[in-house]
């Protein structure tokens, strides 16, 4: 029977986007930071023991699953026939609004895009076109992301100064028209 | 309880109730339980008969969520809400005047149609609560897991495609246009003219109390003389049906779409009684 | 020993943030979707029996790992902002719309609700639960609206035909009966 702590690592490792520090397990479990080390030592042998395709290894500082070193070559297939080969509109207007309002946050790529974004921004950082670049001062302390220099290699521009600039913008007689009848709407 | 414990999975969390306590609106804006709703409440929670009382508990429901709401007016629902409440005055008023002597066929066919139509649609209403309920239940098992989204380890990630191969700075800016540019405004009813309708049934009631005894025979529309508002002419009718069921006044019809006819039958000091059924 | 393929589906599925449809995995794996799906049950069942604290399951048309839910009160420790918001009873009942009648218009689910639905809509779409998926061949065409692989996900079911029948829903003869009572109708 498997201990609680040891299943509840388990489950934090699993969601865990990152490596996870033992300070933090430890205080999530409410065991000492070298018990958490050999729960997961102990986690780790039993996966190695049933010949499981994934490990749980120390890695940066923290311990995280990833998938066995042997089937490197079905991932690799995974890599290259399971994903998308190319940028979804979705993603490219992603993308453009960190590009054009970085710093921002999910939150506010949500706003403009008018939808969730935390998938398409996750795929984007994974990808190293976009990485956090702090935080927001204010409450909650927000994440916020801005365009990697691998961003501005791919895109083939030296700055962020290059990209076409934002005043280019003309809006179009129909976004006029809207801004007026929104503006008269608002009179009283 | 009529309702088989059975059916109602959604449990009815107690917002409805909310629409006649005013309560819920200031944070519930978007998400107003409409009409048919309140309706639904009503009959299955209270258990009343709409005869009785509910339909002046209806109005002054209604009436609550447009005080509290008067910014955020909604046309629709406001129509939406009298034909429901024409359709509903319509029913208690064949139930309460003289006779069906004088109704046509087609009136008393029509009226059954309506009735129909708005039981379908409370019969509707009521599932679709109820499957909401439990797409809830499923929801807030699925929450308790959270999915693996790590995603690729740094040693397959150079070996992902390229996702901006052939993007140019173009394409970037042309995307940004797309999302920057505001969608136009959906089309606003001026409402600011139109005034709030600040009057319950209770007040209504008292008013009639106030005016009728020693003033004889007079007409519904004498009553309503000077009311530009439907809503208030309706809550008017729904004073003057209720101070019928406590024996108060009569009322007379001398034909079909002749003028309503009200008098004072009550003794000079009666104490009207039914103030309490308006609090909901 | 595990067999190849089971352990390659677990490497893979580790390295995924999506559920993998059965027929990828089958391509990778080289072996039949059917096969894919006996693989990942008998996987799942492993980990039952071990007592492991994360799961496999078949969400939203593909096999993904998750966390076991009786671990919740830790993992909700660790992910700070990850709980969903619950949805409004208003909500609710506009997405049992949407899920049970799509492809449907705005106008139709308002007259289903009695009330204009743009607002709760609106909300939907920008959750993700609900998306655009067509336009109404007739005058006017409508956008037509049907839920989102994001809402088979939230919901942690595999399809729509999983969800309860709508006839279950569908109030008993007492409740209709005090429906008709109400509106005055048993009589005459």
């Amino acid at each position: 029977m498997a201990s609680e702590a040891a299943r509840a690592a388990e489950a934090i490792l699993m969601v865990a986007d990152e490596p996870v520090e033992p300070q933090l397990l430890a205080q999530l479990l409410e065991v000492s930071p070298v018990r958490v080390d050999e729960l997961c030592e102990e986690l780790a042998a039993a996966y190695e023991a049933e010949d499981r395709g994934f490990v749980l290894v120390r890695v940066a500082g923290g311990w995280r699953f990833q998938s066995h070193p042997d089937l490197a070559p079905y991932v690799e297939r995974f890599v290259l026939d399971g994903q998308p080969a190319r940028m979804s509109p979705a993603a490219l207007e992603t993308l453009a609004i960190v590009a054009y309002k970085q710093p921002v946050s999910r939150a506010q790529v949500a706003v403009i895009r008018g939808v969730n974004a935390d998938a398409v921004m996750r795929t984007l950082c994974q990808r190293g076109y976009v990485e956090e670049v702090g935080r927001d001062p204010g409450p909650g302390q927000a994440v916020l992301y801005g365009t990697s220099r691998m961003f501005l290699e791919r895109l083939g521009v030296d700055s962020l100064a290059d990209l076409p600039p934002l005043g280019d913008f003309v809006p179009g007689p129909e976004v006029v028209e809207a801004l007026e009848r929104g503006l008269g709407a608002d009179e009283t | 309880m009529r309702v088989a414990p059975g059916n109602s999975v959604c449990g009815d969390g107690g917002s409805p109730a909310g629409i006649l306590r005013g309560v819920s609106y200031a944070v519930q804006t978007d998400v107003y339980e409409g009409p048919v709703d309140l309706l639904l409440h009503l009959i299955l929670k209270d258990e009343v008969d709409l005869y009785e009382i509910s339909l002046s508990r209806i109005v002054d429901g209604f009436l609550a969520y447009l005080d509290a709401a008067v910014a955020a007016l909604d046309l629709e629902l406001t129509t939406e809400f009298l034909v429901i409440a024409a359709t509903l005055v319509d029913l208690k008023a064949r139930r309460l005047l003289p006779g069906p002597v004088d109704v046509e066929v087609d009136e008393e066919l029509a009226l059954f149609e309506q009735r129909d139509l708005l039981l379908a649609r409370l019969i509707e209403a009521k599932t679709f609560r109820d499957a909401g309920g439990a797409l809830e239940v499923l929801a807030q098992a699925a929450s308790r897991s959270l999915p693996r989204t790590a995603g690729l380890e740094e040693r397959f990630l150079a070996l992902a495609p390229d996702l901006l191969a052939g993007v140019t700075p173009a394409d970037l800016h042309a995307a940004w246009l797309r999302v920057s540019s505001p969608a136009p405004p959906p089309p606003r009813v001026q409402l600011d003219h139109v005034a709030p309708v600040k009057v319950s049934v209770g007040e209504a009631v008292e008013d009639l109390v106030a005016r009728l005894p020693g003033a004889g025979l007079v007409t519904f529309r004498f009553l309503t003389e000077g009311m530009v508002d439907r809503m208030e002419v309706i809550v008017r009718f729904l004073a003057v049906l209720e101070l019928y069921k406590q024996g108060l006044i009569e009322l007379g019809q001398a034909m079909t779409f002749g003028d309503l006819e009200v008098s004072w039958v009550g003794e000079p000091d009666s104490v009207f009684a039914g103030v309490d059924s308006y609090d909901g």
